[in-house]
């Protein structure tokens, strides 16, 4: 079965494209209405989702995009010697998740939060390209905020869909309990 | 090893680090006598015995303890005249808020670390753009350039330099030629009178001419003899 | 429908390399023989053939790649064409000027007018569209003629209107034949 021509066209310009394209960037190279654009990538997820074929379609970093299928990860690698990107460590996913939720953050604020200064951590982050300098704050230190390339590494549309950050709050239950602990073990040394 | 317990054997406090939070919250002792630094040590020292280090533990102590030191250098240090008093009911609620900021990251952190796991097994394609998307259409093209150019291109490559003016540059003396000249005569007699065969060439020709007879010492060809200064030199050939 | 997992790969494979991959290379990444890689490639020729979706497989010399489908040209084009003009260069304007007045002609011709190699003009050249190879000498040299698009962008409306170099000619009085004497002026530049 052979797909429309718009569909065939949306497909070859994410093709070619080096970045994820935006719809209304779509719809004007395509000369169509946005509209179009969003029924033709509609059918296009169909074609391209996750399974059905080598190649899928993406919603990442604020635009539409082909991705290699995942199965084909450990062949991809053999065919063009990449070593598997290494995994964060700990003190890379909370600083990166602090970046994330609260930028634009100062250094200073995120090692406040973690409470170690982590430089060593946001460096590595800035190599990666995951986070990047955004500017310096009233008092000279660097504020940081993340890139596209993060967006597009965790398969975010957009910042907007990162969880909401109350999600991770511990629930009253937990924050209760963590006060209690705290209170029983001082009242067993009280009744020592 | 667990932050939380942690046994402690301080000046003013004997029992687990859990129990020490505990206190400290209820105000039991004051943030001002504990010595922070002691605590440490004592961290470092339990790290050093039981050899492991737990990254998930370490990093709450470390927030823990960084939380305390705040704290205290607040407590120490004069207020700012704008700023309230940190009453210490106040410093333990904010020990405990930051507790708990921390673990909202923390948790954060694991579930992008989940996605990152689902990310990375994802490749994007960067081969460059073909070539015709590279450069000019040809029906979008416009003059750019100016014809003449070309011309004025082909005048410059007739042009051909005048040969370089020598007449600065000294004439010079070939040591190479000199060495010939005198392998030529030893190769018709076994010895010579330098200034017989020389003394009538420049000063220049003749000193390098001396020095080529030194090369051929240096190589076991010839050697020479001058019975007093200034007087004849006899090259013989060896 | 979706594909069996070899043809997915195979797919995702060519999606990633820049370069054709040779079914050698391919049966190797994948971890299979070569006939399984070329009954993948036969099932994916039907699903991607021309006309079908909007990215076609094709076989080119060293193997195989996909192509955006020729219909999405104009679409991709508005999208990424991103082409340049600068000025030219010294040496670019000598190796076109040549080029221009002399073509068809070698590459090793060219360097012995100007005295020096100069591959990077004549690859810059190329590259931009202004110069293209036209075939071969008896000796394997490759032949430059200037292209239609250099024609446009210099507001020529054929070769026949190129300028007329005697202008700034330094010795119009020279009788030879114009690659006579570049040839001959290249020599002797070169062995100052």
């Amino acid at each position: 079965m052979s797909a429309g021509s718009l569909e065939r066209t949306v497909e070859a310009l994410l093709f070619l494209a080096p970045e994820p394209v935006a719809v209304a960037e779509l719809a004007e190279a395509a000369e169509a209405s946005e509209a179009e654009i969003e029924r033709a990538l509609d059918l296009l997820s169909g074609t391209l989702a996750e399974g059905k074929r080598g190649i899928v379609l993406r919603n990442v970093a604020g635009g539409w995009t082909l991705a290699a299928e995942p199965l084909a990860d450990p062949a991809a690698r053999r065919l063009l010697a990449k070593p598997k990107t290494p995994p964060l460590t700990q003190a890379q996913a909370e600083t990166l998740a602090i970046v994330a939720y609260l930028q634009p953050i100062s250094r200073p604020e995120i090692a406040r939060i973690r409470g170690v200064s982590g430089e060593s951590a946001v460096q590595t982050l800035t190599e990666r390209g995951l986070i990047e300098e955004s500017g310096r704050s009233r008092f000279g230190a660097t504020i940081y905020r993340t890139t596209p390339l993060f967006e597009r590494l965790f398969g975010l549309s957009g910042l907007d869909r990162l969880p909401d950050a109350s999600r991770f709050d511990p629930t009253p239950e937990d924050e209760a309990e963590l006060r209690e602990r705290l209170l029983k073990a001082g009242e067993q040394r009280a009744g020592e | 090893m667990r932050t939380a317990e942690l046994e402690l054997d301080l000046d003013v406090f004997a029992g687990p680090f859990d129990l020490l939070l505990a206190v400290v919250l209820r105000e039991e002792i004051d943030l001002r006598e504990l010595d922070l630094a002691e605590l440490v040590l004592v961290y470092i020292e339990r790290l050093e015995q039981t050899g492991e280090l737990d990254l998930e533990a370490a990093t709450e102590f470390l927030v823990l303890i960084a939380s305390l030191l705040e704290l205290k250098s607040r407590l120490l240090l004069p207020q700012a005249p704008d700023e309230p008093e940190l009453a210490p009911e106040e410093a333990a609620d904010e020990l405990l808020a930051r507790m708990l900021e921390y673990r909202r990251y923390r948790d954060a952190a694991s579930y992008l670390g989940g996605l990152f796991e689902e990310g990375r097994d994802y490749h994007y394609r960067a081969a460059p753009l073909p070539a015709e998307l590279r450069r000019v259409a040809l029906d979008a093209a416009r003059p750019t350039y100016e014809p003449d150019s070309l011309a004025v291109a082909i005048g410059d490559l007739l042009r051909v330099p005048p040969p370089p003016d020598t007449s600065h540059i000294r004439p010079t003396v070939s040591l190479e030629r000199r060495l010939r000249a005198l392998r030529d005569v030893l190769a018709h007699r076994s010895s010579f009178d330098f200034d017989e065969h020389f003394g009538s060439e420049d000063r220049l020709t003749q000193a390098v001419t001396l020095f080529a007879l030194l090369e051929l010492h240096k190589k076991g060809e010839a050697t020479w003899k001058q019975r007093e200064n200034f007087g004849a030199i006899e090259v013989v050939a060896r």
